[in-house]
C-alpha cells in the first residue's frame, strides 16, 4: 500500500497519522507538501492529517481546501481512490466539497480533548472493514470545531444512503445526547462520500494504535484500509 | 545625535522605572545623556524582569551542578541529558502581568514565549505543563481570568501542536488582583546539535526572522516589573497577540535550517524584543553588533527606532548566520512563508549601534548593558517561624466522611477536568500518562524510555515559612516523579514574589530559595533553568510567596510506570513514610475549620530520599500495583483520588491510638506515599522496609464500592466522584463557588 | 478603496455561538435579548478604483473563501 | 428591534486571521486586494420598542462580552 500524507502549514497530527500507518500497515507514507500540485505515483491513500492548517484562520480547513494540492486529491477522489480526513482533514474535505456539510464550533464553546465513544455503523466500506457493524469503540478527541452540520436534505440523504459510519455514543453504544461530544446533528463522528471511498472523521484513531499509551481501537480503521487495498490489488 | 526624540526629564526616567541613582550610572558609563532610544533600551535591560537586579545575588547560591547537567541557568533553556546520545530541554516562565490585563492573549504569548525558548536551543518542544493561581471564586474577576486564561493556553499549544500534560490550579484570595500563569516548555534534542545565542566571528550577517513587528507590548518587560493599582486596566494598549501558525512555521523553519548548519547563533525575541536579543548575542561572544532598523520588517508604517528597539511583537528570532548560507537560510524561511531579512551584522567593536533613517540612535558599550546591570543585596527580614500547631488544638469533624466530601469538593483539591480537556494532551502521540496523575509521562520517541513531569508549589506553607515552603516544593515534585516510576533529573524554578523593595517579601524570597538550595542539593536534583517574576501585588498587598517548581524526571521502560488507581481487589493498601498528623496549613484546617495558621509540615529530606528510593524499587521490581504520592488534603484525600480513578472503593483500619483520627487521615506531613501490592506480598514488602529505614503501616484492604473507616458511613465512590467532578464545571457555568 | 464584506449565517442553520452568548448575556443580568447570530465582517482595501470592479473582485473573494456558502450568506459593499 | 453590533480590532493590532486570508487570496489569484481584517458581526433582537433603551442595553452588552475592549472597538447599531 502507498500511503501519502498531505502537509500544510500548520498540520500538525502528520507525524501521528504517519506511526499508526506503520505500526498496522507497515507502510512508511509519503510526506506530501501542500504546495505541489501531483500525487506521489502510485498513492493509493491520501490522508488529510489533523492539526491547524494555516492557522485554521478564517474558517477550519477553509484555506487548506484551496491549496494547489487539493486538485490532485480530488482528482484521486474522482478515480476511486480513497481519501480519509481526520480531524482538521475532515473540515478540509467538507470544506473543499469532497464531503457534504459543515463543521461548527463546539456545542459547549470550548476545545475538549478527551476519549469519546463511537458506534461503528457499517463495516462494508473501505474504511471499517476492520471492525463489526455496532461495535463500540474508544477513540480520543481533540477539536473545537467538530459539530456536524448539513441541511435536512444532505442530512437524510446520509441515512437513507447508510453514509453515516460513526457516531458518538454512550459505552454501551446507546446514543446518548450526552455521549455527543460536540454536539453534531445526528451524532455524526464520521462519513463517507457517495461512492464511499472518501472518508472524515473528528476523533482521532491514530492517537488509539498502541497498548502502550493505552488503547488499540483505532488499529481496526488502518488495519481495515490496508486490507481492503489488499484485497483490490 | 537625534533632534525629533523627546528630551530627557527626570519624569521620563521615572516613566522607564529607572531610579536616580540607576539613571545616574547610566550617564557615567557612556559619558554622557543617552538618546531617548537609549534610555529606553537601558530601561529593557535594566529592569527586573531582565537583569533579576534582586534576585541575582541569592540565585547564586542555588544547586545547579550535577553529572548529567549540560547547561544550567543562563541560557534559554536548561539542558539535561538522558542518554543515548539525546538531551531534555526545558524551562518555565511566568506571564503574570499580561495574562491579568488580557488573559487570552496573555496566556496565549506566555506558552508561546517558552516554546521559543526551548526551540531557539534546536530542540523540538514534546510537552508544555503550566501552573495557574487566581483569586478568590468569588472575587468578580475569578472566573473570567480562569477562562481566559485556560483558552488562551489551550488556543495556542493545540494550534501549535504540543501536548500540555500536566500543571496545578490553585485559587486564594492574595491572588485577586495579580494572577500567576507560569508556563513550563519541555523540547528533545541531540546532544551533539546544540545551539546558543552567542555570537561568533566579525562580519557576520544578524538575520531577522518570523513575524513583522508591530507596535505590540512596547515596554511590557517593564510593566511585568510594575506593579498593578486600580489603574491597571489603563496600562492596556501594550497587549501582545499571539499567532500560533507563525510560531509553528517558526519552529519547523528554525529546525530545518539548523539541520542544514546555516546557523552560528540564535536568540528568540522575548521580553523588549530586539533590544535584549541583540545585546545578549553581542555581549556573549564579547562582540559589537550593529542594527539598521530601515531593514526590520515592519507590520505598521512610521514606527519609530524607540519602538522598534521595545516592540515584543510574538514569534520573531534573530540569529547569526554562516554568510556563505544565507541564501539557503533564506530560501527555507520563504518556503514556510516567514519574513527574513539581514538587519546588521556582528562586528569587533563591542557596541551595540543602531541606525535608524541614516542616523545612528543608539551607540552602547554592549557588555555594561548586561553585566553593568545594577545589583542589589536588597534589605530583607526573615519571616519568623511560626508556632506550630497541635492536632489538639484543631477541631475534629462531625464525621470524616463529611469532611472528605467537602475537602474533595473545595477549589484547590477538586479535579481539573475541565482545565485539561481543553488542552490536546495527546498530540504527537507519546502521552503515556494524562493529566490527572501524580506526574505526566511523555514517552521519548517510540521509546523505551520516558519523560516524568510535574509543576509543585503550596504558596500557603511559603507563606507561613519560606525555608520548609521552598524546600517542600522541590520535595513535592520530586516526590510525583517518583510516584510515577521516574528518577528525578533536575527542575526549572519560577519564582513569584510581590515588590523586593519591601523587606518582608524580600525575605520570602530568600528565604524560599535558600529552601529550594538546600532541597535541590540534599536529593540531588539540581535547578538548570528558570525565571523570576517579581512586583505581583496590588495596592501594596503582595501575592502568597509562589516558587513554582517544574521537575522532570527520566523513566527507562514505559513498561514500568506506576498510576494511582487501584488495580484489584482485595489488594494490600500501605503507607509508606512517617505520620504525626500535622495540620498546621493543611486544607483541613482551612476548609473545614476556615483557619490558616501554624507551621507547615517540615521537610526530612533524608527521610523523603529514603522513602522515596524504596518507592521507586517496589515500582522498578512489579511489586507495587499503584502508587500515589501523599500532599494536600492528607492520606484520606490521596486514599480517595485513588479509589475515583479505579471506580474501587476500599475497607480501611483505624488510626493509631496515638494521633487523633482526623489528624491522621488530613493532616499533610510529607515524605508519604500510599501504594497498593497483593495481599501476598504485603508482609515481604514491611520486612523491606525495615531493612531500608523506613517506615510502613497497613491502612486496608481495596474492595467494593466505597471507603469503609471504622465507625463512619460507607463514602460511595461514585459519591465522592460526583463531588470532585462537580466544582469546577458548575462554577465556570457560574455557579457561586 | 475600502470595503466591507459581511458573512452571516444561512437562516435555519443552528448558531451554537449565538445561543451561548445569549445565555451569557442572561447571567450578566442584561435581559430582553430575544436572540444573537454571530457572524463575520471583513474589512478589506482594495487597489482599485473603479467602484464595480472592486465590487466584483471581492465578490470573487467572497464565492471562493469568504463565505461557506454551504452554510452562509454574504454582503459586500464598497465604501469608496 | 433588530440591531447590529460590529466589533473590529483596533487600529495597531495584530490580525494574524487577516494576514492569513490575505495569503490565501493571493493564491487563488485574487489580486489587488491589499490588506484584510477580520472582525465580528453579532444579528440581535431585542425586545425593547423604545430605540434609546433598546441602544443602551446593547452598548452594556458590548463593553460586558461582545467585544473585548482591550483590544477591540465596537459599533452599535438599531436597524428598527
Ligand atoms: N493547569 C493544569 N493543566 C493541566 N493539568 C492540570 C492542571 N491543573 C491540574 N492538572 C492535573 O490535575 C492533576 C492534579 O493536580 P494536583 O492536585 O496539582 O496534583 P499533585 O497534588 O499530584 O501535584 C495532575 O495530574 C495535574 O497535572
Ligand atoms: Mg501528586
Amino acid at each position: 500500500m502507498r500511503a501519502s500524507i498531505i502537509v500544510f502549514p500548520g498540520s500538525n497530527r502528520e507525524r501521528d497519522a504517519a506511526r499508526a500507518l506503520r505500526l498496522v500497515c507497515g507502510c512508511e507514507p509519503h510526506m506530501v507538501w501542500h504546495a505541489d500540485t501531483s500525487l506521489p505515483p502510485g498513492t493509493d491513500l491520501v490522508v488529510l492529517p489533523g492539526g491547524f492548517s494555516y492557522g485554521d484562520y478564517l474558517r477550519c480547513g477553509a484555506i487548506a481546501a484551496r491549496a494547489p494540492i487539493m486538485d490532485a486529491v480530488r482528482a484521486h477522489a474522482a478515480a476511486g481512490g480513497l481519501v480519509l480526513g481526520i480531524c482538521n482533514g475532515f473540515q478540509i474535505l467538507c470544506e473543499a466539497g469532497l464531503l457534504p456539510g459543515a463543521l461548527m464550533r463546539n456545542a459547549q464553546l470550548r476545545f475538549t480533548c478527551k476519549d469519546v465513544y463511537l458506534r461503528v455503523e457499517r463495516s462494508d466500506t473501505p474504511f471499517t472493514r476492520g471492525y463489526n457493524a455496532g461495535q463500540v469503540i474508544r477513540i480520543p478527541v481533540a477539536h473545537g470545531e467538530g459539530n456536524y452540520v448539513a441541511d435536512g436534505e444532505t442530512l437524510a440523504r446520509l441515512e437513507g444512503d447508510g453514509r453515516i459510519v460513526f457516531r458518538y455514543c454512550a459505552p454501551d453504544g446507546s446514543l446518548d445526547p450526552k455521549a455527543n461530544v460536540n454536539g453534531s446533528l445526528a451524532a455524526i463522528a464520521g462519513i463517507v462520500n457517495e461512492r464511499r471511498n472518501v472518508l472524515g472523521l473528528m476523533p482521532h484513531p491514530e492517537n488509539h494504535v498502541e497498548a502502550a499509551l493505552g488503547c488499540t481501537d483505532g488499529r481496526g480503521l488502518f488495519a481495515g484500509i490496508a486490507e481492503h487495498l489488499a484485497a483490490a490489488a | 545625535m537625534i533632534s525629533k526624540e523627546p528630551p530627557i526629564t527626570p519624569e521620563l526616567v521615572a516613566e522607564h522605572g529607572l531610579k536616580p541613582d540607576e539613571y545616574q550610572r547610566i550617564r557615567d558609563l557612556i559619558g554622557r545623556e543617552p538618546t531617548f532610544t537609549e534610555l529606553g533600551i537601558f530601561s529593557a535591560m535594566w529592569n527586573e524582569h531582565c537583569s533579576y537586579k534582586s534576585s541575582k545575588v541569592h540565585l547564586r547560591t542555588l544547586h545547579t551542578q550535577a553529572p548529567w547537567v549540560i547547561q544550567g541557568p543562563g541560557e534559554n533553556a536548561g539542558i539535561v541529558s538522558i542518554g543515548d546520545g539525546l538531551a531534555v530541554v526545558f524551562k518555565m516562565e511566568s506571564h503574570n502581568h499580561p495574562s491579568y490585563i488580557e488573559p487570552y492573549q496573555g496566556a496565549a504569548t506566555g506558552i508561546g514565549g517558552i516554546l521559543r525558548d526551548v526551540f531557539t536551543m534546536g530542540a523540538r518542544p514534546i510537552a508544555c505543563l503550566n501552573a495557574l493561581s487566581f483569586g478568590d471564586p468569588s472575587h468578580p474577576k475569578t472566573r473570567h481570568l480562569v477562562a481566559g486564561v485556560v483558552a488562551g493556553i489551550g488556543g495556542y499549544g493545540n494550534s501549535f501542536g504540543v501536548p500540555t500534560v500536566g500543571g496545578q490550579v490553585r485559587f486564594h484570595t492574595r491572588y485577586d488582583g495579580n494572577c500567576l500563569v507560569n508556563a513550563m516548555a519541555v523540547g528533545l534534542i541531540e546532544v551533539s546539535k546544540i545551539f546558543y545565542a552567542k555570537a561568533v566571528g566579525v562580519g557576520n550577517p544578524v538575520v531577522y526572522l518570523g513575524s513583522k513587528t508591530g507596535r505590540d507590548g512596547i515596554h511590557g518587560a517593564t510593566m511585568a516589573s510594575a506593579e498593578f493599582g486600580d489603574d491597571a486596566e489603563e496600562k492596556r494598549p501594550t497587549v501582545q497577540v499571539g499567532d500560533p501558525f507563525a510560531e509553528k512555521l517558526l519552529l519547523e523553519a528554525c529546525l530545518e535550517i539548523m539541520a542544514k548548519d546555516c546557523v552560528i547563533a540564535i536568540q528568540d525575541m522575548g521580553a523588549a524584543g530586539l533590544t535584549c536579543s541583540a545585546v545578549e548575542m553581542g555581549a556573549k561572544g564579547d562582540l559589537g553588533i550593529t542594527l539598521d532598523l530601515d531593514k526590520v520588517p515592519c507590520r505598521e508604517p512610521g514606527m519609530t527606532a524607540y519602538e522598534m528597539m521595545l516592540s515584543e511583537s510574538q514569534e520573531r528570532m534573530l540569529m547569526v548566520l554562516r554568510p556563505e548560507k544565507e541564501a539557503e537560510a533564506e530560501a527555507i524561511f520563504r518556503k514556510w512563508g516567514l519574513d527574513f531579512a539581514v538587519v546588521g551584522e556582528t562586528t569587533p567593536t563591542k557596541r551595540f549601534v543602531v541606525r535608524h533613517r541614516g542616523e545612528v540612535v543608539a551607540d552602547l558599550p554592549i557588555k555594561e548593558l548586561g553585566d553593568e546591570a545594577p545589583v542589589y543585596h536588597r534589605p530583607y527580614v526573615e519571616t519568623p517561624r511560626p508556632v506550630p500547631l497541635l492536632a489538639s488544638e484543631v477541631q475534629a469533624p462531625v464525621t470524616l466522611a463529611d469532611a472528605l466530601e467537602k475537602l474533595l469538593a473545595s477549589p484547590d483539591l477538586c479535579s481539573k477536568r475541565w482545565v485539561y480537556e481543553q488542552y490536546d494532551h495527546l498530540i504527537l502521540g507519546n502521552t503515556v500518562q494524562r493529566p490527572g496523575g501524580d506526574a505526566a509521562v511523555v514517552r521519548i520517541n517510540e521509546g523505551p524510555k520516558a519523560l516524568a513531569l510535574t509543576t509543585d508549589v503550596t504558596p500557603r506553607y511559603c507563606e507561613a515559612d519560606p525555608f520548609e515552603g521552598g524546600k517542600q516544593a522541590v520535595a513535592e515534585a520530586w516526590r510525583n516523579l517518583v510516584a510515577v516510576g521516574a528518577r528525578p533529573l533536575a527542575v526549572t524554578d519560577n519564582l513569584n514574589f510581590g515588590s523586593p523593595e519591601r523587606p518582608e517579601t524580600m525575605g520570602q524570597l530568600v528565604g524560599c530559595i535558600r529552601g529550594i538550595g538546600e532541597a535541590c542539593r540534599k536529593l540531588d536534583f539540581p535547578v538548570v533553568s528558570g525565571n523570576v517574576s517579581l512586583y505581583n501585588e496590588t495596592n501594596g498587598r503582595p501575592i502568597l510567596p509562589t516558587p513554582t517548581i517544574g521537575g522532570v524526571g527520566l523513566i527507562d521502560d514505559v513498561a514500568l510506570v506506576a498510576t494511582l488507581a487501584f488495580k484489584a481487589e482485595g489488594e494490600a493498601i500501605l503507607l509508606v513514610g512517617e505520620t504525626q498528623g500535622w495540620l498546621g496549613q493543611s486544607l483541613y484546617l482551612r476548609e473545614i475549620c476556615g483557619r490558616e495558621e501554624g507551621a507547615p509540615p517540615p521537610v526530612d529530606l533524608a527521610l523523603e530520599r529514603r522513602a522515596g528510593e524504596f518507592v521507586r524499587e517496589l515500582i522498578h521490581d512489579r511489586v507495587a500495583t499503584a502508587v500515589h504520592d501523599v500532599s494536600d488534603g492528607g492520606l484520606l484525600v490521596a486514599i480517595a483520588e485513588m479509589a475515583m480513578a479505579s471506580g474501587l472503593g476500599a475497607r480501611l483500619y483505624g488510626a493509631p491510638v496515638m494521633i487523633p483520627p482526623h489528624a491522621f487521615w488530613f493532616g499533610e506531613d510529607q515524605a508519604r506515599y500510599v501504594v497498593t501490592v497483593p495481599q501476598g506480598e504485603a508482609e515481604a514488602v514491611i520486612a523491606r522496609a525495615r531493612g531500608a529505614g523506613v517506615t510502613v503501616r497497613r491502612l486496608g484492604v481495596t474492595g467494593g464500592d466505597a471507603l469503609q473507616l471504622p465507625g463512619e458511613r460507607p463514602m460511595l465512590v461514585q459519591v465522592l466522584t460526583e463531588r470532585f467532578e462537580s466544582w469546577l464545571p458548575a462554577y465556570m457555568a457560574g455557579h457561586a463557588p | 478603496m475600502k470595503a466591507r464584506v459581511t458573512v452571516t449565517l444561512k437562516a435555519g442553520i443552528l448558531d451554537p455561538q449565538g445561543k451561548a452568548i445569549e445565555g451569557a448575556l442572561r447571567s450578566l443580568g442584561i435581559t430582553g435579548i430575544a436572540s444573537v447570530r454571530q457572524g463575520k465582517v471583513f474589512d478589506i482595501e482594495v487597489e482599485e478604483s473603479d467602484r464595480a470592479a472592486a465590487e466584483a473582485r471581492l465578490k470573487e473573494a467572497a464565492d471562493k473563501l469568504l463565505a461557506n456558502t454551504v452554510i452562509e450568506n454574504y454582503r459586500v459593499e464598497v465604501l469608496g
